[in-house]
């Protein structure tokens, strides 16, 4: 126990003194994605590795939680903090009131009704010209400001992003260990028994839902703040198909899984981008590609439950291993 | 399986310390420099992969032939210039961190890019905050405006205004007032729609009918019939190959008996080519490159079109086309405010907001602190294909 | 009465699985359903548990009409059951299997579970302590750790009548409990299912195992193709020649 | 023109269209049958057989040559990739190949964009000749071979699962794996036999759909997700579902096209989808279909 809290404090130390050692705003900028990205992988997580259901759709919460600041900001001219809560309210909505008929289904065909919500919401944002202003998409969204504090720079963004990764994290924590944490890996197991338990499974899987897509809204709220400029198309299928990517390299079902997916998915992509070119010379972006998508597969064939269990490393194993 | 776990540790630590180093690795390189003074740095981040692909590349190939020939003639001012070119795979996000990487770790005096209006939107902030000139390489005219929003925004290629303007020119003069518009659904053709439908209100041109299709599309016989239907004089299409290039032929498929025009975005060579004779008769407002042989030699740009078709020909066995162009321009903008304004970003953009008559690819660039384009509609001239290839229309 | 089942049906694609069962189960009492396989056993099961809805009949427990409810609401009124080919949550913990059973003892929601709302660190404190005291009763206490796909099968069989045990339920419904298990595990079993009964467990056995059976059950019913053939103590039922018809064929060379 | 010949048109189109997804839809069942594996880099197959014929076609192979030389090469390169990364993780969980297939997908492209560029590329049509015109409608010829094609590869398709001892192993080792082994079918062969065949079927329908659609390095990805969405409109499980699957899909696009709003064409398939999901979950022909 002692030394979970000291591998926490370890942590959270680095992450706040980080910035004393990075000047750069580029690798800010990339541990700022990355901590956006892990809060949705996070809700995922809970999705997927605990409630046991696959969502291909969740780019549209994402950029839900996107255009609900952009809209309430630039047309409306609400404030910032309110826009950011109703960045989370209006996905959570959302997904309460499809989650119901959607999550009755199975496997593949969740995975593809997910997708096709996805891709339907994605088509609504190049739509409604009127409000979201189609593919040319919207600028003038202000900086977040929270009582006189702007945050106007990476280094502030910085801080927000990953003070949020914690308090979801904390969360996160609180809730695996929890009676319902506990429910939602029943449910993962099996549903026929955890429905004879006394576990509402059809009840739970719908928190789970809209859990996720709140936190994937409050991401999508936070890009909004930190690029300025929303379009549709960080948005669309690819984008939610790179978020179950991140949830599975990183580990469904372990906690520092999410962590580790995002932030392995984002800087792969740009160290590829400089060791490339040490390797071949004269290598253009295709080579990033390619090895993007080899070590990809390598991981997932040589560590298919994902990168998570390096978690492992830090713990005894308490139970031994199935079989 | 406790190999599994060292295996996944070795990777983990490679992974943060690639990241560590491809930091710092900038860095160093710009502490360390050659003989004779100081170079001078500038960035591109450009639409290399994904789905603007076909604009960036031949701005990347662009880019890269310029860079060395400048090397090659001494540098400017006797500065090497160095530059760095960012792939942003078409993703907003990935361009925002290339142009914090350039700034932050090549410590660029300039960025050029993007190649599309997206990508190049994403990056104002980041400029704007750090001071850096950017000279986008994509359409839209959000892109520079409002400049007193936008100081350290300029752009090379016409705003769709600009182009839409020449092509209502044609469409009065011929008379032809009822016309039906399709574009591709993406940023490039959604600001040429809204430009047009701008235009033709202006203009007293009709709109009968107004269609998209997806960029991934593979058959637009369902928007042309209802085009047909519509009883439109000409149709207007606002798209790039390859699906400019499949709704040309649907249209010659269906026998559609009308004109059809199209945007400066299918003006290569490969359009005309992939459309295997149905680009035939197709009408449209484009830069002068593509005729260049044909505008008359007292025409400003007549020597730098000739130079640029020849020197990338040369290089890279096709010619170039007018995304190359953008580059070009934004590229000798850059190079000419160097000269005069050395190692000062702020000096830079001065200098750029001052542009007066310069002859680049694209046009005669003209700005001022309220037009960071600097084209207008004598930039464009109207073309027509016949038996595959571009002809001047006067 | 604690549960009343009348008159229950259930077809098939027009095979009748259960036809006209009607049976009661009285308050601490262990009430055994014995038939030949495909007697329709496990289906009077996943009927009563809302699993299946019936064609007909009706089903009451503690004075409560059970059709149409969902099974986790019929879990929470107090019935629960374990499964023929069990049902743990393999890759959870044996402790964790139980505390997971002893969901319904718990209140904290979503939202509370994520601010680790006060009383809600007490509350699995509680549930954790019950399970541990559960797991002794079935000797599993030292395997607490492990995760339940490690057990072997015999404490497998154990460990899930632990879990429909961990919400304290007025009845059980069990599934062929000492299916693959030897006579010493048996035997184990069968203690265990008395001493529930001594505390006043309600128990529903589907079994084979004759032997079990009849040392544990105060009222035997057979099924035969979807249809009782007989109910009575095990003595009534041993002597039933119907009921040895149906076990051995119309040619009843009693062996 | 009018509503007669409009709707014929667009039948036409929807036919064209349909037929692509079908074959995609086909060739995603096959392998999701025998081996469990969503192979979402089908697409990519589609576009390299496409690049690799028009490269070849263009160095002077007939076109017929470059056909077969494209197939077999694909072909191949779908057993190297199963051997490669599919084989060897093949106890792992469906969502881990899933991702696996994704990755590939990224890799194969990054393929085609190094070796073919941007650009688009094109072969001619196979047969010459203007379109022909059908009540009032235009009827391109190099769409009456590609739904020729869909209609040979089912052909194909069934005889050899329905006739052939492969065919039939390889329906025994869907049904049940431990019983294949059992009677000596290996699931490694049938599983490399897939993804071949899942190439071939790919690089054939990329060559054929070129002379219409053009090829380029990026068109596989919208196409692998149009032929799942066909795929799962029709079940998964049986061709003859996914077949039809891909044509409703098809035709279903073009006319909200047509007659709808060409932008909402799109959403109202999906919408379709969504109301057939929540209405028949196991697809259209689940009750009806037998397995492959």
């Amino acid at each position: 126990m002692n030394k979970k809290i000291a591998l926490w404090g370890i942590l959270i130390l680095a992450f706040a003194l980080l910035p004393l050692f990075i000047k750069s705003n580029y690798l800010l900028g990339v541990l700022i994605v990355i901590g956006l990205y892990t809060i949705i992988v996070i809700g995922l997580g809970i999705l997927m590795g605990y409630a046991g259901q696959v969502s291909f759709g969740h780019a549209a919460f994402f950029g839900m939680g996107s255009y609900t600041v952009a809209v309430l900001t630039t047309a409306c001219h609400w404030p910032t903090i309110p826009a950011l809560i109703a960045s989370l309210i209006l996905p959570g909505l959302v997904a309460a009131i499809i989650g119901g008929p959607t999550l009755k289904l199975r496997e593949l065909y969740l995975a593809l009704a997910t997708l096709a919500f996805g891709i339907l919401v994605h088509i609504l944002f190049n739509e409604l010209k009127g409000i979201t202003g189609g593919p040319s998409g919207m600028t003038g969204i202000p900086y977040l400001s929270i009582g006189g504090l702007v945050f106007d720079r990476d280094i502030k963004f910085y801080y927000l992003v990953w003070v949020t990764v914690l308090l979801v994290s904390l969360a996160v924590h609180n809730l695996i260990h929890s009676r319902m944490g506990r429910a939602m890996r029943a449910i993962r197991e099996s549903e026929h028994a955890s429905e004879t338990s006394g576990i509402d499974t059809a009840g739970l899987k719908l928190q789970a839902f809209v859990f996720s897509a709140v936190l994937a809204g409050l991401a999508g709220g936070l890009y909004a703040f930190y690029v300025t400029f929303v379009s549709p198309s960080p948005f669309g299928f690819h984008t939610s198909v790179q978020f179950v990517l991140m949830a599975v390299v990183g580990g469904l079902g372990t906690f520092w899984g999410p962590l580790l997916g995002a932030g392995l998915v984002v800087a792969l992509g740009e160290v590829l981008r400089w060791a490339i070119p040490l390797v071949i010379p004269g290598a253009g972006g295709e080579y990033q590609i390619i090895f993007f998508g080899i070590i990809l597969m390598l991981i997932m064939v040589i560590k298919p439950e994902g990168l998570g269990a390096i978690t492992d490393l830090f713990k005894k194993p308490r139970v031994e291993e199935v079989q | 399986m406790k190999k599994k776990r060292i295996l996944t540790g070795i990777i983990t630590v490679i992974i943060a310390a690639g990241l560590l180093l491809s930091g710092c690795a900038g860095s160093k390189e710009a502490t360390k420099t050659s003989a004779g003074k100081e170079p001078y740095k500038i960035g591109a981040v450009i639409d290399i992969s994904g789905s603007s692909s076909s604009l960036g590349v031949p701005e990347k190939n662009t880019l890269q032939m310029l860079a060395d020939k400048v090397n090659a003639a001494g540098g400017i001012n006797g500065h090497p210039l160095v530059l760095t070119i960012l792939d942003n795979k078409s993703d907003e996000t990935e361009a925002v961190l290339a142009v914090k990487k350039l700034i932050d770790q090549e410590k660029v005096l300039a960025v050029l890019g993007c190649s599309a209006s997206g990508t190049s939107m994403s990056m104002i902030d980041t400029v704007q905050k750090e001071k850096v000139p950017m000279i986008s390489l994509a359409a839209s005219s959000k892109i520079v405006e409002p400049v007193q929003e936008r100081q350290w925004v300029f752009k090379t290629a016409q705003s769709d205004i600009v182009t839409i303007n020449k092509l209502m020119s044609y469409l009065k003069e011929k008379g032809l007032t009822n016309v039906a518009f399709l574009y591709m659904n993406n940023a490039y053709g959604d600001g040429g729609r809204i430009a047009f439908t701008a235009a033709a209100q202006a203009g007293g041109v009709e709109i009968v009918a107004e269609e998209k299709f997806e960029a991934t599309d593979k058959d637009m016989t369902p928007q042309l019939t209802r085009v047909k239907t519509s009883g439109a004089q000409a149709a207007v299409v606002w798209a790039i190959p390859p699906s400019a290039s499949i709704i040309t032929r649907n249209f010659k498929d269906l026998n559609m008996g009308i004109p059809l025009l199209h945007s400066h975005g299918v003006g290569n060579q490969n359009f005309i080519d992939l459309a295997q004779g149905a680009a035939d008769g197709v009408i449209l407002p484009i830069g002068k490159l593509i005729v260049a042989d044909q505008i008359p030699d007292s025409d400003p740009q007549k020597k730098v079109l000739n130079t640029y078709i020849e020197e990338y020909s040369k290089k890279y066995n096709s010619p170039p086309n007018s995304f190359g162009g953008y580059a070009w321009d934004g590229f000798y903008l850059l190079v000419n405010a160097l000269e005069k304004a050395g190692a000062d970003r702020a000096a830079i953009r001065d200098v750029l907001e001052k542009t007066q008559g310069f002859s680049g690819v694209s046009g005669v660039f003209n700005m001022s602190a309220s037009d960071h384009n600097g084209l207008n509609e004598d930039s464009m001239v109207m073309v027509q294909i016949e038996n595959g290839k571009w002809k001047l229309l006067k | 009465m604690l549960l009343e089942i009348n008159a229950l049906t259930k077809h098939f694609g027009g095979v009748a699985a259960v036809k006209d069962v009607s049976f009661n189960v009285r308050e601490g009492e262990i009430f055994a359903l014995i038939g030949p396989n495909g007697a329709g056993k496990t289906t009077v099961f996943n009927l009563i548990t809302g699993v299946l809805a019936p064609d007909t009949g009706t089903m009451v427990f503690m004075g409560r009409p059970l059709a149409g409810m969902k099974p986790h609401r019929i879990a929470a009124m107090g019935l629960t059951r374990t499964f023929q080919n069990l049902q743990l949550f393999g890759r959870m913990s044996v402790l964790e299997n139980v505390m997971a059973g002893a969901h319904l003892k718990g209140k904290t929601g979503f939202l509370k579970s994520l601010a680790r709302w006060p009383g809600s660190v007490a509350e699995n404190k509680m549930i954790e302590r019950d399970a541990l005291k559960l797991l002794k009763e079935v000797g599993l206490e030292d395997q607490a750790g492990l995760y339940a796909a490690a057990l072997p099968f015999g404490q497998q069989r154990l460990l899930e009548i632990a879990r429909s045990m961990a919400s304290n339920p007025r009845l059980v419904l069990l599934d062929e409990p000492a299916a693959g298990l030897n006579s010493a595990e048996t035997k184990i079993l069968a203690g265990y299912l008395k001493h529930l009964r001594e505390q006043g467990k309600s128990m529903v056995l589907v079994e084979h195992d004759m032997e079990t059976v009849m040392e544990v059950a105060d009222r035997i019913m057979v099924l035969n193709f979807g249809e009782s053939i007989g109910e009575g103590t095990p003595e009534v039922i041993q002597a039933d020649p119907k009921v040895i018809k149906a076990y051995l064929g119309e040619d009843d060379q009693v062996a | 023109m009018d509503l007669s010949s409009q709707l014929l048109q667009l039948l036409f189109s929807g036919l064209t269209l349909g037929s692509i997804y079908s074959l995609i839809a086909l060739a995603l069942v096959t392998t999701f049958n025998i081996t469990g594996v969503l192979n979402l880099a089908q697409g990519e197959f589609v576009a390299l057989g496409a690049l690799l014929a028009a490269s070849l076609y263009t160095a002077g192979l007939p076109l017929a040559a470059a056909f077969l030389v494209s197939v077999a090469l694909i072909a191949a390169l779908g057993a190297l990739v199963e051997r490669a990364a599919i084989y060897p993780a093949r106890e792992s969980s469906a969502l881990t190949l899933i991702i696996i297939t994704v990755g590939l997908s990224i890799s194969l492209r990054g393929l085609a964009l190094l070796l073919w560029g941007t650009d688009p590329v094109s072969l001619p049509a196979f047969s010459s000749g203007g379109p022909l015109l059908v009540g009032g409608a235009s009827v391109n010829l190099q769409t009456l071979w590609i739904l020729g094609m869909a209609a040979v590869t089912m052909a194909v398709l069934n005889i050899f699962f329905e006739l052939t001892y492969t065919g039939k192993a390889v329906r025994a080792c869907v049904i049940n794996r431990t019983a294949a082994l059992l009677v000596g079918i290996n699931p490694g062969a049938m599983s490399l036999m897939a993804f071949a065949g899942s190439g071939a079927i790919g690089a054939a329908a990329g060559i054929f759909i070129t002379p219409v659609t053009l090829a380029t390095y990026d068109m596989g990805f919208m196409l692998g997700v149009k032929g799942f969405v066909a795929a799962a409109i029709g079940g998964m499980h049986n061709i003859r579902g996914a077949v039809l699957g891909g044509f409703i899909l098809g035709i279903l696009e073009v006319y909200s096209a047509g007659l709808v709003s060409s932008g909402l064409k799109d959403a109202v398939a999906l919408v379709v989808l969504l109301a057939m999901l929540m209405l028949r979950p196991e697809g259209l022909l689940a009750a009806s279909g037998r397995k492959v």
